[in-house]
Parts: structure tokens; sequence; C-alpha cells
């Protein structure tokens, strides 16, 4: 096992503990972006701390999600730096920067929809491992492989989804035909799969029922602490129940940044945001 | 312009869609009965062939041909020639009744190679004739000679299988390549060009063509050029051609580029103005149709046309008009030609050709009366023939036709012979 | 089952003495072994790759050329074949692969027409025309390829090494890593996993195995030419692959074999033989959404 | 080289390039529209210049020969379209790709079941027939001026078409989302049948105004349709402007091309690049643009 994993372990670990004063884990500075005369990313400037739940929120078209990509480098910003564990990242490539310890999920789940479960969960083990240049040894049969993939299904509580049914017979369905909570969940374990240092989360509760919402926030509660968490999400009760610190995001540009309570009373964000429910 | 915006999907489906509505279940169902049972016979073939019992009574000739594919105009017209020698035949193969198994090549080595083990395994043929083109040719004479049967070739020549790799199992009844054009180049110097300009598609038979029209021109090439074999747009290879200063083109081009060819020389205004020259595979009777007015005036040599003067070909002319309305072109020819060869040959040795020292030499003899008129063999088993020149003419009807200008080449054997190790 | 009853069927056919069916068998374990490779692009990879005749013509063309310079064992020619082909899929591969879609299936009919139009330049090599193989390939002990029965049983062989080889490939890690590539390629590289390299290796393989393949055709046919490269060819195996189903590895196996039949019958009973194959093709789309292979996994589910 | 034959080159590669176009844009409509992949657009062109040549010799005027031909076209177009290429919209490229290829394969072999297999016969019309001069010693056939005329005429109505008109609204809105077009109360079907007519159209004029220059047989589309997918993939599919760029560009780097790199390569490299130019350069632009010059998707 590599050097990279034994300090990602660690990282998982000792997260627990308040950090205010410790260095960012991820920090964005002054980031820009434009496509043509339209700025969606306007000097944004926030930081994630280890073990914190920093929610971003925002009314529709305010540039959340780009943001997001920015972040994970599916988008490349025009001006500002990304910095991740200490490290200026905004010039790797997606692929490069998840391999450092960011993990993201999609409004829209994204997953491997012809294979189980299992082995959507194998594949992100496979990542962690390295192992994808292996050629000959089974995945299927890979002892190692199948206890890292449960071990990631089991810790959201997607164990079930892969189990045989009454009569004991095994039907193994491809996670394209899960409900849309348990892609939710299935996507949430493959990120946890790689053993990140951070997740990036874009609307968990977006689209799911009353009981798959109140699995998620609970979920989520039980990741806060152990990683760092930039958490986009429209549904804002559960967001001040959830964030340590909130930055809200209008028309591409941030303007306010601070805790749940502050946020709840400032002015500015009663007016342009939140003003639009009250 | 407005850049169209599209979906952007690639779809790339798993193979677990479950099945929809039932109406379709059913067409579904009679689908894969038909799949599955192309399956079994496709393999069960194997099986049942080996019952098939020998009938040596009778003479079992192969006939392969390019029947499908793009060049089938050559195949069909191969055909024809073909099914009229039958008639003539009576039935019968030097007095021997005989029966035809038909192969398609396709114009496709590969796919000649596959027929060709299909007659000679499958159906063990006793002789086998016919064959489109060149690098049919090529991939056809190993399995042949493998199978010792002998070979009558109805069309083309490629150089390497008149010299190196000569066949004692192969006959040509046709021509090497070569000779459709001997003595053009003298011919051309001699009709007053000077400065000659030649072009051809880009494979081995078109190298082959226009090589042999260079030699003994003696005024100035100018140019030697070739075009893909795809290629039916030529403008800008007139428009070199004009440029270059030539005074005449001798240009191969046989099937769909010749006729584009012939067509934009003529909308070019050059007819008259600039001398074309070729062979037969540019202008003949199954392209006429097509190049209409615009072949008038074009020179060709062959070594076969309609317009030859013998008994044999105006019985074989006069009775493929009634047949099938126009002159025949060189193929059917040709073909006619092989078929008589092959008669006379079995005539020779009596009906046993199994005797196949007696039957080789019987061929060699080639004592038949051929509608091109002198014909006998070289040794590496190539015609020794003559090559006509001719020009495209008018019919008062409006029809075209090729009228003899000159031989361009007597008895001429083709260049290769010496390579041949056979005597 | 029905495998085992067409492989059964494949092994006792060359016992019968009838080289046409022999060779038929023959033909169809190599179309099986060009049709597999194919399917670990379409397949497993998504990667509709419309130019993979050029592996199959740089296999044939490899066979024909080594026993020029006198080489002819069988050991020497397949792995300098394979090689070949690996290295013409690394070189085309790495531009084609940054393409996706309708582009990839044109850039890989691109680089398979450079291919083409190289070996119809060599006019040392007949050109267009193509050449006579100068002598076959032997096995070790001497056997020839040329001999029909040697080459059925040997291309059987390959065939049945290739379902196995490619059935552990698509099961392996890397096998995995492939599929979730095609599947969501978004979703590997937030990962951490950029599909390229793994593309590039799957390319390469089929590439080579496809070489192997080529080398079987050219001791089946005894002669090479631009002919088998051909635009054509790359969509016969297409079609070999989607006839018999994508991603199953045997289903185009069944493809390739239902194909070569199918050109049989289909020409032996009428001279428009190729309206009826493209009837055949449409309906095959249309209709039979599963494919043969889907046809007979699946008959008994509905 | 004589500036006189550079110029003429020009005006051959232009109009060799504007044939591509009219096929090439064709390609790229159907794409654009309704995502389709249509191997069978070559057979569109060659029964373009079927129909012509059959229309020619019952009627005699030109330009009645000419309506008859794209209308038999356009029955043709309407036929294939709710047959076989309706069902393949909603399908993956790959069964396009196969089902399209079959229709080609099809309708190339049951022109010859009709016409036969020797190729078939259409003159200019007589007032095409003649040269132009160009300079005082190169003339040039008015009817190749008058095929690249015609086709950038179709190409300029294409354009107002699609910038001007209520249905080129509806077309680049279908393009843009189906559904959407279908809520709004637009027969989308319809409009998809329109789009197929007239990206067939296209083809067929080409193939109409090819007739008299080219052999009328079997397949003679389909070594157009393959340049026409390089251009439309070295355009990048689904831009117009890419196809009409792509297009010139092919057809002047090809027939310079001819006369260039055998001179610099000497013949038998120099003859290798020149056939396989157009597939250098479509490789050229993928390693560099992988979706085409004007192409902003993955497609």
């Amino acid at each position: 096992m590599s050097m990279q994993a034994l300090d990602q372990s660690e990282a998982v670990q000792t997260g627990a503990y308040d950090r205010s004063g410790e260095a960012p884990l991820l920090e964005v500075r002054n980031l820009v972006k434009r496509f043509g005369a339209l700025v969606v990313t306007d000097q944004v400037s926030l930081s994630v701390r280890p073990g914190e739940l920093h929610a971003l929120i925002g009314p529709n078209g305010a540039g959340k999600s780009c943001l997001i990509g920015q972040i994970t480098g599916e988008l490349r910003p025009d001006a500002g730096e990304v910095h991740f564990r200490g490290e200026r990242v905004d010039a790797l490539a997606v692929p490069e920067r998840a391999r450092r310890g960011l993990a993201r999920a999609y409004q829209v789940p994204r997953l491997f929809g012809s294979l189980t479960p299992e082995a959507n969960a194998a594949v992100a083990e496979i990542s962690r491992q390295r192992s994808g240049f292996r050629f000959w040894r089974r995945a299927s049969t890979d002892r190692a492989l199948a206890i890292a993939a449960r071990a990631a299904l089991d810790r959201v509580g997607l164990g079930r989804v892969d189990a045989p049914d009454p009569a004991g017979r095994h039907h193994p369905r491809p996670a394209g035909l899960l409900a849309h909570g348990d892609k939710r969940l299935l996507e949430l374990a493959m990120g946890f799969a790689s053993e990140p240092a951070m997740l990036l989360l874009d609307e968990p509760l977006a689209g799911l029922g009353p009981a798959d919402s109140a699995a998620m926030v609970s979920l989520l509660r039980s990741l806060k602490g152990r990683y760092g968490i930039l958490l986009v999400e429209h549904d804002v009760e559960a967001v001040f129940a959830l964030a340590d610190r909130i930055s809200v995001l209008v028309g591409g540009r941030l303007i306010a940044s601070g805790p749940a309570a502050l946020i709840r009373t400032d002015p500015r964000v009663r007016t342009a945001y939140l003003g639009e429910d009250a | 312009m407005h850049p169209m915006v599209r979906r952007s999907a690639f779809a790339m489906r798993v193979a677990t869609v479950p099945a929809a509505c039932p109406a379709r279940s059913a067409i579904k169902a009679s689908v894969a009965a038909a799949f599955t049972a192309i399956l079994v016979v496709s393999t069960a073939l194997g099986v049942a062939g080996t019952a098939r019992a020998q009938a040596p009574a009778s003479i079992r000739l192969g006939f392969i041909a390019a029947m499908s594919g793009p060049l089938s105009v050559v195949g069909a017209e191969q055909k024809r020639g073909f099914d009229l020698a039958l008639d003539h035949l009576g039935g019968k193969l030097g007095g021997i009744p005989f029966e035809v198994i038909q192969g398609d090549s396709k114009a496709n080595p590969t796919a000649t190679v596959q027929e060709l083990s299909r007659l000679i395994d499958k159906d063990r043929v006793d002789i086998i004739t016919g064959l489109s083109t060149s690098n049919e040719l090529v991939a056809a004479i190993k399995p042949i000679s493998d199978a010792r049967l002998f070979f009558i070739g109805m069309n083309g020549g490629p150089a390497v299988l008149a010299g190196e790799q000569c066949s004692p199992w192969y006959f040509n009844a046709s021509f090497q390549n070569g000779q459709l054009t001997a003595g053009m180049g003298a011919y051309m110097a001699k009709a007053g060009v000077k400065k000659l300009y030649l072009m051809g598609m880009d494979y081995e038979a078109g190298h082959e063509h226009t090589e042999a029209a260079k030699k003994g021109f003696t005024g100035e090439v100018v140019a030697h050029a070739f075009t893909p074999i795809p290629q039916v747009d030529f403008a800008a290879d007139i428009a070199r051609i004009r440029a270059s200063g030539a005074d005449g083109v001798f240009a191969f081009y046989p099937g769909a580029p010749g006729i584009a060819f012939v067509r934009q020389w003529n909308q070019a205004g050059l007819n008259g103005k600039i001398a074309l020259f070729s062979n037969i595979a540019l202008s003949e009777p199954t392209v006429f149709q097509a190049q209409g007015k615009t072949a008038l005036g074009i020179v060709v040599s062959a070594n076969y046309f309609a317009g030859i003067d013998n008994p044999r070909n105006r019985r074989f002319v006069q009775d493929f008009r009634a047949k099938f309305g126009r002159d025949p072109a060189s193929y059917a020819g040709l073909a006619y030609d092989s078929m008589m060869l092959i008669d006379a040959a079995v005539r020779e040795v009596k009906g046993n050709i199994r005797d196949q020292t007696a039957f080789r030499a019987a061929l060699r003899h080639a004592n038949f009366e051929s509608v091109r008129g002198p014909f006998r063999f070289n040794a590496n088993q190539q015609p020794i023939q003559n090559t006509y020149v001719t020009q495209v003419d008018q019919r008062p009807d409006g029809s075209l036709w090729l009228r003899q200008l000159s031989v361009a080449a007597e008895n001429a054997p083709d260049e290769f012979a010496s390579r041949c190790s056979m005597k | 089952m029905l495998l085992g009853l067409l492989l059964a069927v494949a092994l006792i056919v060359p016992l019968l003495g009838q080289p046409y069916y022999t060779r038929l068998v023959a033909r169809m374990a190599i179309f099986g072994i060009a049709a597999l490779s194919l399917d670990l692009l379409v397949g497993y990879a998504g990667l509709v790759s419309f130019g993979h005749a050029a592996f199959f013509g740089i296999g044939v063309y490899c066979a024909g050329l080594l026993p020029m310079m006198g080489v002819q064992q069988v050991w020497v020619i397949v792995p300098v074949a394979m090689l070949v082909a690996a290295l013409y899929g690394a070189l085309s591969g790495l531009i084609s692969l940054r393409a996706s879609g309708l582009y990839f299936i044109f850039i890989t009919l691109a680089f398979a027409e450079i291919v083409f139009y190289i070996a119809q330049g060599l006019r040392m090599l007949g050109g267009d025309d193509g050449f006579r193989l100068p002598a076959p390939t032997l096995l070790p002990g001497g056997a020839s390829l040329a001999n029909p029965v040697v080459l059925a049983y040997t291309m059987l062989a390959a065939l049945v090494l290739a379902v196995w080889v490619a059935r552990r490939l698509s099961e392996s890690h890397f096998g995995q890593v492939v599929v979730a590539a095609r599947d969501n390629e978004t979703r590997l590289r937030a990962m951490g996993l950029s599909p390229y390299p793994y593309r590039l290796a799957l390319y390469m393989i089929a590439s080579a195995l496809c070489a192997l393949a080529g080398v079987g055709f050219a001791n089946l046919v005894e002669y090479a030419s631009p002919a088998s490269m051909s635009w054509v060819v790359s969509g016969e195996f297409l079609f070999m692959v989607i006839l018999g189903s994508a991603a199953t590895i045997v289903g185009p196996v069944l493809g390739a074999v239902v194909f070569v039949g199918l050109e049989q019958l289909l020409s032996a009973v009428t001279e428009h033989w190729l309206f009826w194959l493209g009837i055949v093709l449409v309906l095959r789309v249309l209709l039979l959404r599963q494919g043969i292979h889907g046809l007979l996994a699946g008959g008994g589910q509905r | 080289m004589t500036a006189g034959l550079v110029l003429e080159q020009a005006f051959n590669g232009l109009q060799f390039g504007m044939v591509l176009f009219l096929m090439a844009v064709g390609v790229t409509l159907a794409f654009g529209v309704m995502n389709l992949i249509n191997l069978a657009h070559g057979s569109m062109l060659m029964l373009g210049a079927y129909f012509i040549a059959a229309a020619a010799q019952k009627i005699t005027a030109y330009p009645l020969a000419f309506v008859a031909a794209l209308m038999l076209t356009a029955v043709a177009a309407v036929l294939l379209e709710v047959v076989v290429m309706r069902p393949l919209y909603r399908m993956g490229h790959l069964d396009q790709v196969l089902a399209t290829f079959g229709v080609s394969i099809a309708v190339n072999e049951a022109v010859i079941m009709v016409w036969g297999r020797e190729a078939m016969f259409v003159a200019p019309p007589d007032w095409l027939d003649g040269t132009v001069a160009l300079t005082e010693t190169i003339s040039y056939p008015l009817y190749r001026l008058a095929i690249t005329a015609v086709a950038a005429l179709a190409g300029l109505a294409l354009w107002l078409l699609l910038a001007r008109t209520r249905l080129g609204m509806r077309i680049r809105a279908g393009a843009e989302n189906g559904d959407i077009v279908g809520a709004l109360g637009v027969n989308v079907r319809l409009l998809f049948i329109g789009v197929f007519v007239i990206s067939s159209l296209l083809a067929a004029l080409g193939g109409v105004m090819l007739g008299p220059l080219i052999a009328v047989q079997s397949g003679m589309g389909d070594p157009l349709l393959i340049l026409a997918l390089a251009v439309v993939v070295i355009g990048g599919v689904g831009s117009l402007k890419g196809a009409l760029v792509a297009s010139l560009a092919v057809g002047l780097i090809d027939t310079f091309g001819r006369m260039i790199w055998p001179q610099w390569l000497g013949d038998v490299v120099g003859n290798i690049v020149a056939n396989a130019s157009v597939y250098i350069l479509m490789a050229l632009v993928i390693a560099v643009r992988p979706s085409g010059l004007y192409g902003n998707h993955a497609a």
C-alpha cells in the first residue's frame, strides 16, 4: 500500500477535532470565470478547514456548480488560484486532483450504470490502490477488493442492495437500475472508497423523498468532522442544521461568509437570498 | 452561418434492454427462428456436403467471374459471351456432355480464393475458366495450380503471371496486359504526336498498360501520371494536360472512371484539339450507352473488337446482337473464345481430360478458330496475337461502333515470356 | 451448450476430408477472432472503431512479408505481427482516443485508410493487386498452415485461447476500469483515474489480437492485398460484432460464424445477395435488438 | 506552375469543394437535428443521378427532368425516413452506422436490379454544354461553373431557410431540444421528415449535377460520402460553417496536393500522400482539435 494511502487514513482519523486554527484544507483565492460577457465566478475566495462542513448556498444560477467545477478541475478558471492541502492545484487535471484527495458527488449521480453497486465500489478501490493495470486477476474473486467494496457500501447503509433474495439467489442489479436515493448513496460510497481528504457534494438532497432525505442528513452529520466537506445545497433547513460555516453566492459573487448564526441574521443575505423565502 | 447545437448523447447500450411490446416480440421470434436456421444450416452444411458423390461421366466446368460488386459489368458481359458459347456448342464440350458450376469472384481476390475452394474442393470441377480482374488472377493461380487443375483465363494478364510466376496450369486466352496496347507507341508517333501525356489509374494494370503505350513512342513523354482508383473527377488532371502543352494523351481508365474521363474530356472542349488514345478498356460497347457521342473519335487499341472480319466472329457478333441488342464487348468475345479453346482441346484428347499431359498439349495447340483472328500460345501459355487500332465511330442509326484503322502489332508475343521458366 | 455443440461440429468437420468445409471452419474461426478483438473495443470500452481492418491487414502483410526474408516460423511471425499492430495501434490510438463518439468512428477510419493507401502504394509488393504468399507459416515441427486441416485446428485453438484471454481481461481490474470508463467517464475522472491510458492499452491489445487473425487469413487465402484492410472489411467486422451482440465475447464469434455462413448462402442463391445482406443488416438493428447472443441467452427468460 | 493553371485549378478545387459541401451539409444537418449518422447519404446522391437519367429519357426539357428527379428523390426520402430512419434517431451511433450501411448496400443493389449493371447516360442541357474563356489561353467548361453556382445557391437558400424562416427556427430549436419543440406544439415527426428530405435533396442535387460529369452507376455516391464524412469531422459535426470551410479546404488541398506532393516527395511517397491527404488532414485536425475546427461539443 502506498504512502499516500497512509497519509489519507491519518487525515481521516484525526478529523474529529476542532481545527479552526489550522491551515485550511482547501483554499480558493480570487477565482474568476467568464463565459463571454457573463461572469459566473467573480473574485471568489473561500476556504475549507480539515473536518469542517462548509456550506455554499445561493439562488439558482448563482454559479455554485461552476465554482465546484473549478475546484475539481472540470472547468478552467480565467483567473485566481486553487490550493489543496498546501499545494497549488489549478493547473492539474481532474484525475490528478482526485488522487490528491478531492472526492466529488454530482447533482445527478454519476455511476457505472452497467456494473453492480459492489463493482462500482470495487472500481473506486481499484483506483485507490492503483491496480487498474492488472490484466489477469479477476476482480470479482479478488477478496481484498470485495472486502473494501463491501465496507464502502456498508458505510452508507447500502449493504442491503446487493443482498441475496429470500430464496437465497443472488441477483446483482446494475447500478443504473437502482432507486434514485440509492444511486446517491452509492456515489457517496464510491467517494469514500478512495479515502479522500475532502468531499465536494453538489445538492445531495435534491430529488430525495422525506425518508431518504432524513437518512442522507444523518449520514452527512456522521461524516462531519472526519472529512472537510464543501456542501452545495438548496435545502436551507438542512444547511443550517449541518454547516459549521456558510457562504452565500449571488450572481457569481460571494456576498457573505461566516457561522450559521451570523448568516441567518445577516441583512444582506436576508434581502438578497433568504428574503425570497421569508 | 449558424453552427447547429446538437444533442451530445453517445449512447452505448448495454445488452440488458428488456423486450417491450408483445407485437414486436412475435416478429422477433420469427427473426430469431430465421437467424437460428441460418446458423444451423451454415454449420450443418459441413456434414451434408460429405455425402456428395462424383459423376465422372461428364465434364464439370467451373465458370467464375465478378457477378456482383462494382466490377460486375465485366462479369455480366463475360457471362453473355459464355452463354452464347454454350448455345453454339449445343450442350457438348468437345463432344462430351458437360455441366457448368458457376462462381462469383465479386471482383475481390480473397472472395475469389474462397469461391475457388468451393468449386475445387466441394463441387469437384475438372476445368476452371473465367475471372475478371488482375488482382483476382494474382490470388487465384496458386490454389488452382495446387489443385492441379487447368485454368483458362478470360480477361487480363498481369506481368508477374506471364513471367516469374507463370504456371503450367494457367492458360491465358485473353491477353497479357501489355498486349492490349502493343504497338500503340509507334502508332501514336506515326499519327503525328510529338508530346505525349500518359495517365492511368494507380494500380498494377494501370502501370502496365501505360508502360506498354510508351514503348516505341519516339516523341517526348511530357508526363506519366496516375490517379487513385476511386477518383472520378478529372478536371484537375485535364487542366494539367492542357498546361503541359501535350498534343496527344494516352489514358487508361476502365469502367466508371473511363466514362467520367471521356465525358469531362469532351466538356473541357478538348475533342479535336488534343488527340486522345487508349486501349479498349476506355471505350467499348458496355460503356457506349453512358458515353454517348462524347466518345466519338477516340482511338483505342484492342486484341478483340466486334468489327474483326472472319466467319467465326461474324456469326458470334450477329447472334450476340440478336440476343442482346448491341455489339459484344471484348469481355464477351474473349469469354466466347475461351470456351471454344476448351472445346477444341477436349475434342483433341477425345474427352480424356484425366490425361493431363495430353490435355495440356492439346490446350497448347489451341486448335480452334478464334473470333479475334490468328491466335496461338507462347511457351509461357500467354497468347501470341494481333493488336488492332480502332476508332469510335457512329452508325447512321446513331449507335457507336469501333472502326478499324490499322494493325498495331501482328502475331506479337508479350514481353515477359523470357522470364518464364516454362519451355 | 449451443457453443459447445458448435465447437464440436467445428472440431469434427476437418476430419471429414472436405477441404472446402475445413476452410470454411478456419474462416469462421479467423473472423471470430477478429470480431472478438473488435468487441473488446466496441462492447467493453464503447469505442466504435471503423478502422479495425487496418490491424487485420497488418497481420496479413506480416505473414506475407516475413517469408520473403526467410522467416516462416509461427513463433516469429505471430509475435512480430502482433507487435507491429500494437505499435500502429499505439500511434493511431494516441490521437484517435483524444476524440470521442462520431469523431472517433471516423478518425479510426482515417487511420485505416492511411494504411490502406500505403499498402496500395507499395508497388514492389504488387500495389493494389497484392501479392501471393511466397511460403506459408510453419508450426513447430514443420506442419504448414497452408494445410487447411492444420490451419483450421490452429485457428480454432487460437480462438478458444482468445475467448479465454478476453474473458479474463474483461473481468480483471483492468477490464472493470475500461467498462467503468465506458459507463461514465466523468465519474472515473472524478475518482482519480484518467481513462486514456487504459483505453490506449486496450486499443493496443485489440489491435494485436486482430493481427493474429490477419496472419491466419493470409495463410487461408495464401495471398496478401490492400483489399484485406479496406473500410468495407472494417464495416463487416462491426456487423459481426453487432449481429452477435456486443460486450459478450462469444456473441461476436457467433456473429462471425453467421456472417460467413450468410454470405455463402446468399451469394449461392442470388447474384443480388448484397441487396439481401443489406436488408438483414437493417432488420437486425430494427427488430433484433439484442443480437443473436441475446436471443439465445435470453430466450428462456421472456 | 503558371498563373493560368493555378487559376484554373482553383476553380476546379472550388467546384469539387462545393459538391462536397452539398453532401457534407446534409450529413451534418441530419446529425445536428436528428442525431443521425447516415451512411446511406451517398445512395441519395446516386438516386438523384439515376432519377435524372431515367427522367431525361422520358422528358426532353431539362428543367422539367431536373424537377422530376428531385421530386422522385423526395418521395424516396420520405419512404426511407418513415420505414427505416425514424426508429434510428433514438438509437446509438453504432446501430445507426450499421442500419444505414445496410440501407446503402441494399439501395446500391436495388438500382442494379431496376436499371442494370451498365452505367446510364445523362447529357448536360445544351445551353450549358460549352466553355467560357478564363484567360486568353484557358477556357473552362460552362457546366462546371454552373455546378459551383447551383451548389452555392443551394447553400445560400439553406442558410436563408435556417436563419430567416419559421421552419428554420424550428429546425434549430429541434436541434437543441426535440422534446421542448414538441411541447410548444411543433410536430417533431413532420419536422424530422422535413429535415431528412432537405438533407436528401441536397445530396440528390449533387447527383443530378454530377450525372453528366461522372458515370451514373451503382455505388457512385460512396467515395463522395466517405470524403463528405471526412469534411464533416474536420469542420466539426453539426456546424454548417465548419462544413463549408472544410469542404473548400479539402477541395483545394486535394486538387493542388495531386500536383504538389509527387513533385516534392517523388512518385511513390508523393502519390501515397496525395491519395491519403484528406485522411492525413483529418488526423492532424483531430490531433489538435478533437471536436473538429468549429465543433464545440463532443458528438
